[in-house]
Formats: C-alpha cells, sequence, structure tokens
C-alpha cells in the first residue's frame, strides 16, 4: 500500500468512527422512544447491523479483501445463520411446548 | 436454653453417667386414622410376586387404640462424649419395602443396607448435611455398608426404581432416642438424670409440626407421652 | 528453512498465511458467540417475561463502555496505518491509547459487575442475568486477550520493528482484526443486552 | 527456522517438537492407546451386559470390594467409552495424526503453516484427555449421562460432569487450533502445480473436515461453558421451571429449556459423524486408487460429493431429535434434509466401489480393509435411512439398533479405514513394512468379530431392547426372546480384543526390524512417497520441493513403461 492511499484510508477511518459515534447515540435513543418491542428489537439490530458491517468493512478492510475470506465468512455467516434460526423455527413450529 | 444445655452438661459431668435411667412411654394419636393406601407394585414382578395380600403404604400406622408407630422420639441439644456404636444398624429392603421405614442413627455408626430381594434397587439418600449417596443394589449385592459424618434431620432415603419405596432417617450426635413400635411404645435407656426437651417426629406430620415436652430424669426412670392430633381444619 | 508466506503474500490467493489464519480464526469466534446468541434468542423466546435489560442494567455505563471500544477500535487501525506510513512514534501513541481504552472498559465493567452483586443480582438470579454475565464474561475474557497480546506488541514485542518491520506490521494488522472483531461482539452485544 | 541452528535435545526434537511429522505421530501413538482404553471400557462393560450383576473377573477389584459393576459405575463406563471413542480417539487419529503427518507432504509443504500452534493443538489435546480421566478418581465417578450429557439430567449429575466439561472444552480448544493450521496449510502451502483439483482425495477431506471442525465445533463450546454456569454457578440455562429432582421441586430460578442443549450439541454432533467419516473416504480412496492400479472413478464427483456432504451435514441435526416433540414442520424439514444428504453419500461409495471395475487389484491388508470399509460402511450408512424418517425413528429411537447403526459406521467403518491406514503409511513413516501375514489374520478375525458384535444389535434393536440398560434388558419382558444375543455379542468383543494383539505384535515386531529402505513400496503416485521413506525429524521434508505436472492418480497410463506416474514427473 502507497502512503498516499494509506493517508486516504486515514480519512476514511476518521469518517466511519463519526458514524459509528452517531449511531451509538441514535441506538440508545431508539431504546427510550416507545415504539413497541418488536420493531424496538428490528430496529435496533438494524443499527447494530449497520455499525458491524461498519467496523467489518472499513477497520476490518473487508470491502476489498480476498476472495478466499470472502468465501469463508459467506459460509460462515450461512452457518451462523443456521444455527441462529433454526432451533428457533423447531420452537415456533410446535405450539404448546 | 444456654442454662438448659450448661446444667445438662454440669449434671452429666457431675453424675459422670453413673445414674442412668429410662424414659419410657407411649405415642397416641387422637381422632379418626386415615385409611392406609395400597402400593401398586405391578411395575416390578418381582415386588409384586413377594406380597401374599397387597401392602399397604407405611406413611401412618395406627392401631385400634390409637397407639401411633414410627414415630421417632427423641432429646434435643444433648451433650455426649461417650461411644459411638460400632454395632451396625441394618437396612432391609425385603419385599420391596423399606424395613425399618423410620430408623434413628447415630453419627459415625455403620449402617447396613441389605437387599433381600430378588431384584434391583437403587437407593438413593437425600441428606443436606452429610452427603448425599446414591447406588443400585443389583439382586446380587446382598448388603452394603455406608455411615453418616454428622448429625442431621430427618430425611428421606428412595428407592430409584420403585416410586413407592420411601423411608426416614434421622442422624444424631447422641445416643438418646428411639422409635415408636406398632404398639406406639418406645424407651430411651441409660438417659443421665436431667431435665431434657424431648421431641417427637412423625411422617406426616413432618418437621414443621413436631411435638416437644420437657422430661426429667430423675431416679433412673421417667415416663414421656405424645398425643399428635388430627390438625383442625380452617 | 522458512514456511513460505509467513509474511508475504502468496501470489495466487494474495494472503499471508497469519491473515488468513486469523480470519479463521474469527469464523470460528462468530460460531461461538453465535451459539450464545442463539441460546439467548431461545431462552427469550421460551418464555413470557423476559425482563427489559434496563430493569437490571446501568445503560450510561455501558453507553461510555461502547464509546471506549469504539474509540479503541480507531486508535488501533490507526496504529497500524502509521506503520504503514513509517511513523513508530505515532503507532506508540495510537497503540497505547488502545490499551488505555481497553483497561478503562475493564474498570467500568468491574464497577458494573460490583455494582450487580452489591444488588444481590447474581447469575443464579434469573436467565436474563445468567446470560447476561455469560456473554458479558466471555466478552471480558476476549478483551483480556486482547489486552495481553497489545501490551506484548507494543513493549518487549516492539523491537521487531528494528529488525523485521513488515513482520511487525503484519502482526499489528492481525491484532487489529481481533481487536476489531471484540468490539463487533459488543456492539451487538450492547443492544441485545442493554436496550432491548 | 531459526530452531535449526540452536542445538536439538531429546526433548526439543521428539517431545516439544514444532515438526508436523512428530507431531503427527505423537498424535498418533496417543490416540491408539486411547483407542484401547475406550476398547477396554467396553469390554468390562459387555461382560456386564453377558452375565448381568455377577463379578466381574480378574480385574473386578477395581470396582470395588464387592468385584460388580453396579449400574452407576456401568452408566460412566458408557459415557467414557463414547468420549473417549470419538473425541480422544479417532478423532485425533484420523484428523490429528493422518492430517498432520500427511497433508504436508502430500501437498509438497515443508511443515504446517503454524508449527508452534501445531504443537500447542497437541498439548492441549493432550492436556484435555488427561483432564477427562480424571474424572474417574472424582466422587460419584466420571460423567455418567451419556457422551451427549443431555441436561437436565447432566445438570443435575455428580462432580464428574464438570470434568467432563473442562476436558471438552480444552478438546475444541484443540480441534479448532488444528484445523486453523490444516486450512491455511492447504490454501496457503501447496507446491507449485498442485491446483487445487490435483490435490490427493485425501487432502480433499482434511480439508472439509477442518472446514467442519471449526464452524461446527464453538456452538458446543459455547454450550458446555452454559452447562459449565448452570452447574457451578446455579443458572438455569438448561432447567425448566418447576423440575422436580429426587422428589422435591429445584430451587433454582427456572425457565430454562433442555431442548437447547439438544440443539447446541447435535449442531455439532452430527457434522462431527462427518468428521468421523471424511478423512476415512480420503484415506480409503488413496488405497483404493494405488491398489487397483487405476484412476479413481469420478475424481470430480467425489470432491463435489464431499464439498456438499459437508455443507449438508449442518442442516440435518434435528433428525436425532424427532422425539422432543418438534412438530410435523420441522420433522418434515429434517427428513427431507435427511434424505438428501445421503445422496453425496452413495456418490462417494458407487465411485469408490466403480473403482474397482477392471482394476488388477492386489489384495494386501490394507486394500482388505479398504475393500471391509465399503460393505460395512454400506450397512451403517443404509441402515441409518429407518432412523432418518421420524415414523419408523419413533418405534427405534434410543434402541440397540441405533447403537449397532453408528457403531457399523465408526468401528468396523471409519476404524477399518484407519487400520488400512496405519497399514499403508507404515512404511513411510518407519521405513519398515508391517508383516502381511499377521496383517491378514489380523484383519480376518477384525472382520469377523466385528460383524459378531454388532450384526445382533439389529435384531435386538428392532426387538425393542433400549441403549444404556446396566442389565442388558434383563428387566424387561419383551427382550426375553433376544437377550442371548448378548453373551454371543460379548464373546465376539473380546475375541475381538484379542484379535488386536496381532496388530499391536506386529507393530512391535517389526519396529525391531532393519529399515528396507525402500522410498515407494506401494509404487504410489501422490507426492508424499517421492522422497525417502521416514523423513528426518525436524522441519523440511523435501530436499528440493516438488513442482507439480498431474493429477494424483496416474496409474497405469497408457504408453508408459511403468504402472504409474508419480506427480512429480514432468509431461
Amino acid at each position: 500500500m502507497k502512503p498516499e492511499e494509506v493517508k486516504h484510508h486515514v480519512k476514511i477511518y476518521i469518517n466511519v468512527f463519526v458514524a459509528l459515534l452517531f449511531l451509538t447515540v441514535v441506538t440508545v435513543g431508539i431504546s427510550y422512544i416507545d415504539i413497541g418491542v418488536g420493531p424496538g428489537i428490528a430496529l435496533g439490530l438494524l443499527v447494530a447491523s449497520v455499525k458491524g458491517s461498519l467496523v467489518a468493512c472499513y477497520f476490518m478492510h473487508l470491502i476489498d479483501e480476498k476472495k478466499t475470506i470472502l468465501w469463508t465468512l459467506f459460509a460462515t455467516v450461512i452457518s451462523f445463520m443456521i444455527l441462529i434460526f433454526v432451533p428457533l423455527s423447531t420452537m415456533f413450529s410446535n405450539a404448546g411446548y | 436454653m444456654n442454662k438448659l444445655l450448661s446444667s445438662i452438661t454440669l449434671s452429666f459431668i457431675v453424675t459422670g453417667g453413673l445414674i442412668a435411667g429410662e424414659i419410657t412411654g407411649v405415642v397416641k394419636y387422637i381422632g379418626k386414622p386415615p385409611k392406609a393406601k395400597r402400593l401398586r407394585m405391578d411395575a416390578d414382578p418381582v415386588c409384586a410376586a413377594s406380597h401374599q395380600e397387597a401392602a399397604k403404604a407405611e406413611t401412618f400406622i395406627v392401631d385400634a387404640k390409637g397407639n401411633l408407630a414410627n414415630v421417632i422420639v427423641y432429646l434435643k441439644g444433648v451433650k455426649y462424649s461417650g461411644k459411638t456404636p460400632t454395632q451396625p444398624v441394618e437396612l432391609d429392603q425385603a419385599g420391596c419395602v423399606y424395613s425399618p421405614h423410620v430408623m434413628g442413627v447415630m453419627a459415625g455408626q455403620p449402617v447396613k443396607i441389605l437387599n433381600s430381594d430378588a431384584t434391583m434397587h437403587n437407593i438413593h439418600g437425600l441428606p443436606k448435611v452429610n452427603r448425599e449417596f446414591n447406588f443400585g443394589m443389583p439382586k446380587t449385592l446382598k448388603e452394603k455398608t455406608i455411615s453418616f459424618d454428622k448429625s442431621e434431620d430427618v430425611f428421606v432415603v428412595k428407592c430409584d426404581v420403585h416410586p413407592w419405596m420411601k423411608s426416614f432417617t434421622q442422624v444424631f450426635d447422641h445416643p438418646y432416642f428411639a422409635v415408636t413400635g406398632t404398639d406406639g411404645k418406645f424407651s430411651i435407656p441409660n438417659v443421665p438424670d436431667g431435665t431434657y426437651e424431648a421431641i417427637a417426629w412423625q411422617e406426616r406430620f413432618g418437621s414443621k409440626r413436631t411435638l416437644s415436652q420437657q422430661v426429667t430424669v430423675k431416679g433412673g426412670s421417667a415416663t414421656l407421652n405424645f398425643n399428635f392430633e388430627r390438625p383442625k381444619k380452617k | 528453512m522458512e514456511i513460505p508466506y509467513g509474511v508475504k503474500e502468496r501470489p495466487d490467493t494474495g494472503l499471508n498465511n497469519a491473515k488468513l489464519g486469523i480470519w479463521l480464526f474469527l469464523a470460528s469466534e462468530v460460531m461461538l458467540f453465535g451459539g450464545l446468541f442463539s441460546a439467548y434468542i431461545f431462552l427469550r423466546t421460551g418464555v413470557d417475561d423476559w425482563p427489559m435489560g434496563s430493569k437490571y442494567l446501568d445503560v450510561k455505563m455501558a453507553t461510555l463502555n461502547t464509546l471506549f471500544l469504539i474509540t479503541s477500535s480507531v486508535t488501533m487501525v490507526m496504529s497500524w496505518a502509521s506503520l504503514k506510513l513509517n511513523d513508530f512514534k505515532k503507532f506508540k501513541l495510537y497503540a497505547g491509547s488502545t490499551l488505555l481504552l481497553a483497561c478503562g472498559f475493564l474498570v467500568i465493567k468491574y464497577f458494573e459487575y460490583s455494582s450487580k452483586f452489591s444488588y444481590s443480582y447474581y447469575p443464579s438470579t434469573d436467565n436474563f442475568l445468567g446470560i447476561y454475565f455469560t456473554m458479558t464474561g466471555l466478552h471480558v475474557i476476549h478483551v483480556i486477550g486482547g489486552i495481553a497480546v497489545i501490551a506484548f506488541l507494543l513493549f518487549p514485542g516492539a523491537k521487531m520493528w528494528e529488525t523485521d518491520p513488515e513482520r511487525f506490521t503484519s502482526r499489528i494488522e492481525v491484532t487489529g482484526l481481533y481487536w476489531h472483531f471484540v468490539d463487533l461482539v459488543w456492539i451487538f452485544l450492547f443492544p441485545v443486552l442493554y436496550l432491548l | 527456522m531459526s530452531d535449526n541452528h540452536t542445538k536439538e535435545t531429546f526433548f526439543t526434537k521428539y517431545i516439544w517438537s514444532i515438526d508436523h511429522k512428530v507431531i503427527g505421530i505423537q498424535y498418533g501413538i496417543t490416540a491408539l492407546l486411547w483407542l484401547l482404553v475406550g476398547f477396554g471400557l467396553m469390554m468390562v462393560m459387555r461382560y456386564q451386559l453377558a452375565y448381568p450383576d455377577t463379578q466381574i473377573p480378574f480385574i473386578g477389584w477395581i470396582f470395588g470390594e464387592d468385584k460388580l459393576l453396579l449400574p452407576e459405575k456401568y452408566n460412566s463406563l458408557g459415557a467414557m467409552h463414547g468420549t473417549i471413542m470419538i473425541f480422544l480417539g479417532v478423532v485425533p487419529l484420523a484428523f490429528g495424526a493422518f492430517g498432520n503427518y500427511l497433508v504436508p507432504l502430500q501437498i509438497g509443504a515443508i511443515d504446517m503453516a503454524f508449527p508452534r500452534l501445531n504443537a500447542a493443538s497437541y498439548w492441549t489435546y493432550f492436556l484435555g484427555s488427561i483432564i477427562m480421566v480424571v474424572g474417574f478418581f472424582v466422587p460419584g465417578g466420571a460423567a455418567n449421562s451419556g457422551w451427549t450429557s443431555y441436561p437436565p439430567l447432566a445438570d443435575v449429575a455428580t462432580a464428574g460432569q464438570t470434568v467432563w466439561l473442562l476436558g471438552m472444552v480444552m478438546l475444541i480448544t484443540s480441534s479448532l487450533l488444528g484445523s486453523v493450521n490444516i486450512m491455511v496449510t492447504v490454501i496457503q502451502l501447496r507446491a507449485e502445480g498442485m491446483t487445487w483439483f490435483r490435490l490427493p482425495i485425501f487432502v480433499w477431506t482434511q480439508f472439509i473436515t477442518a472446514f467442519l471442525l471449526l464452524l461446527a465445533f464453538p456452538p458446543l463450546e459455547a454450550a458446555g461453558i452454559l452447562q459449565l454456569m448452570d452447574r457451578l454457578a446455579g443458572t438455569s440455562f438448561f432447567l425448566p421451571t418447576g423440575l422436580v429432582v429426587s422428589g422435591e421441586v429445584l430451587t433454582n430460578a427456572g425457565g430454562g429449556s433442555p431442548l437447547l442443549w439438544q440443539h447446541l450439541f447435535w449442531f455439532l454432533a452430527h457434522p462431527e459423524v462427518y468428521v468421523l467419516i471424511l478423512p476415512a473416504f480420503g484415506i480409503i480412496s488413496e488405497i483404493i486408487a494405488n491398489n487397483t492400479r487405476k484412476p479413481l472413478s469420478g475424481y470430480k464427483s467425489l470432491v463435489y460429493a464431499m464439498t456438499f456432504l459437508g455443507f449438508m451435514s449442518f442442516v440435518v441435526w434435528a433428525h436425532h431429535m424427532y422425539l422432543t416433540g418438534m412438530g410435523t414442520t420441522m420433522g418434515a424439514f429434517f427428513q427431507t434434509t435427511t434424505m438428501i444428504i445421503s445422496i453425496p453419500s452413495v456418490v462417494i461409495l458407487t465411485a469408490l466401489l466403480l473403482s474397482l471395475w477392471g482394476g488388477s487389484i492386489r489384495f494386501n491388508t490394507p486394500m482388505l480393509f479398504a475393500l471391509a470399509f465399503l460393505p460395512m460402511f454400506g450397512i451403517g450408512g443404509l441402515t441409518g435411512l429407518p432412523l432418518g424418517l421420524a415414523a419408523a425413528d419413533i418405534h427405534l429411537h434410543d434402541t440397540y439398533y441405533v447403537i449397532g447403526h453408528f457403531h457399523y459406521v465408526v468401528a468396523p467403518g471409519t476404524l477399518f479405514a484407519l487400520f488400512a491406514g496405519v497399514y499403508f503409511w507404515f512404511p513411510k513413516v518407519t521405513g519398515k513394512s508391517l508383516n502381511e501375514s499377521l496383517g491378514k489374520l489380523h484383519f480376518y478375525f477384525s472382520f469377523i468379530f466385528m460383524n459378531g458384535v454388532f450384526m445382533p444389535m439389529f435384531i435386538q434393536g428392532l426387538a425393542g431392547v433400549s441403549r444404556r440398560l446396566a442389565d442388558g434388558g434383563q428387566a424387561y419382558a419383551h427382550a426375553a426372546d433376544v437377550i442371548y444375543l448378548n453373551e454371543i455379542m460379548s464373546w465376539s468383543a473380546w475375541l475381538l480384543g484379542m484379535a488386536q494383539l496381532f496388530f499391536i505384535a506386529n507393530v512391535v515386531l517389526t519396529l525391531f526390524k532393519a529399515r528396507t529402505g525402500e522410498i515407494n513400496p506401494w509404487n504410489a503416485t501422490t507426492i508424499d512417497w517421492t522422497e525417502t521413506s521416514s523423513p528426518p525429524l525436524g522441519h523440511g521434508n523435501f530436499e528440493k520441493i516438488p513442482v507439480v505436472y498431474r493429477g494424483p492418480y496416474e496409474y497405469s497410463v497408457p504408453g508408459s513403461k511403468i504402472d504409474f506416474t508419480p506427480q512429480t514427473e514432468k509431461g
């Protein structure tokens, strides 16, 4: 990486940092507004996901990462989703347990 | 209470156990006794076959005259520095019931657990102070000896194979206890002279509704009777 | 014999061993915390009366901690950028502040935990507190691990900058990836436990 | 590495070594010893099953004065047999030993990508295995809630369970380190010309196995942490409200779910099945290609089928849980996925079977084991189908049928493959070939008695005899007709034990022989056979890093003078 590129990156880092600070305030703010539990959770997770993506894409450089790593993470995300949602769906599919 | 204790200790030291007496008495139940429930042992053919007549639950054994069996009568808060008997107490599993149904044992005294049945039992004691024990006794394992380290109020000893099998054990740090027979009678021998608090415990009444009385042993004997009454309905 | 591609990138994958290794490790970490998040959701949907986090927890302290971790993440990536720009002094400054912020996180966490205990809120109190202590506890262990590594690289390990600057930069980059992941976990833990 | 300049002592060379070959051998020896221990536990259990509640001969004194294997001890042995066999025996042997030793050699690398991490992985495994057996010496004995450790039973079990969980956390950590290492090694350190589709099938299986371990093991670690919290910190993650234990309602806060454990556990434990079987496929593929002297049929289908198998293994786990009241929708989903996953298994088996067609087969010991693997794994796989269908599973769940099914996959299946591998690569590791006659005796007796142990289990299971009964079903009337099989199975098991003496004798006797110095005794094509047999320990496997010019199984190439063309041969 050339020094100019690094300097460009540094600018991005600062911007991302500001965005993260702002979103943190937003997350806390949302929790004080009463919009019901369901929407509250959805919105809260949405904001957290945006924050998480910012960290992953820019601080961890995923946005221009090699495809070996992207594929690995893709597989990981899929198994993560299975791990989260399949046990849950077994619970909803049986009434009374 | 402290005073009482010290006086007991004092009297014990003074008398040195030389003057010892016996506390005897009867425990009765006043009121109409509940009907004993039948035990269903069909789950294990060996158990069912070992009883000619249907076995009945032993939670409340009272005869026509109101004599109440399986009551533990003991002296509370007695200091004892004599020997612990080495003679083991026996707890038999025969016909898929425990005999005795209720027993007292001294801490450190061996408890011999017998299996007289041709089936497997799993004896599971649930003490809180002493260490819990839980082991299987296949029909080929005829006896096993255990002991308890500390004194403890009544706890359940049960069988994990046969859910109806239940018995009660209390561990003492002194030998002044007895369990009433089917005639309701008990006797606590070798009690040094002095005044004591005596407790009577019965399974149905539980640890929260024990009876308690003062008893004075003087000149070698004392009588002590307890009457359990049917609790009034609220 | 040197094991190839320790620092230099393999041409066809464009990666060096350390970076690929840490990403695979992080993939397993995703699944580790994934298991706990799955447990959290499973337990929460399984009961009718799941308490709101704010019933037990102090949102102010946690917000402060979020700021600490986000800032530490920025300083971490800045320290790596400083190495890339050949500015070792700035690296020390940034990595040092990462370390301080991480320790600050732990101090606040300590106060948080002890205030819970002072109210007799223990893991055994209910499943919310149970999962709270388990998840944050595991996260704290990760923070401590990160502190140990950063402290090593900042003090005794920093000598490598003189002998093998490329390898040192790679080490900082890899540590940074781990540290951002710790931050990322917190970004999700914070709303899930405290706010929702 | 700079270590080469420092003087090597016995310790740095053989004990704290960071050379993948030494670590592979360490894994191998440790795992084989654990297999022997696990097998020993089973032989004692089989005595209790054949002759319930009689005194154990010879070693009865271990079990106390009465020399009886009491039910609670039987439970301990059962749980530990499963744990030791799977987590301390088969996986470390298949993945730790074979993977470590062979993967760098077969891809033409000088070592694993992270040698120190590799050593750490072995020693974590070693420590974890020691912790596991420490359980036998805590009050109440070793873990006795089955190798699956289902709560709430496991939550309220004796202290041995805590030790089990601690051991498990160590073993999982070790596996994770190992799998990261293997994956990076395969991705990064392939020799020049060793493209993905020139990799030997064995390397592919190790790579996919590593991937499964990497993603499936952490949720179990999470579950293990939760169960540790339940047991040590008094939480109730797996304890429902109002749970009655020993006649008393638990005072825990409650609100937890035992099903949560089952989900997290089987999320690992189903992929774990493929962790057990994939390396076996790899070993078998190598041996079959080599001993039929012809290329494997369907190399690419094998690779795709194995990859697909790996991915599918993440969405079939709840077929272990049909009886938990999961609901028909999810039941149907998991039945479907389970049927789908049998397709790649069949593809793999068919490809291997077709590879035999038209080959000039050499019936040496490794090949015999490999050939036996095919029908044995076939039986194991096919008997799994009824278990994958909820309707049939209701009858067969937790019977000896299940035991028979998964043992056919793992014991005559994977273990035969591992034995085949030991016979096949022994000359590579030591420079000495194992005796063929002893090897064949070992094979034939093992083959007969393996089936003697496990075939009757299907019969008992179909008759409804439950697993985990300390008296082998004596107390149940419905078992009366099939209970005589217990004795047959037990004698088979003990004779199977005796048959392993051929193997032990063979290894010991061969180790005393002089080296043959043969570099490539099997005339194999893969690059692990190109350099000296028994490569010198320490870094550096090759005098010159090999360059690969062709695929891994170029046997009997038309027009070639000899019937094998090594991967390194230009052309």
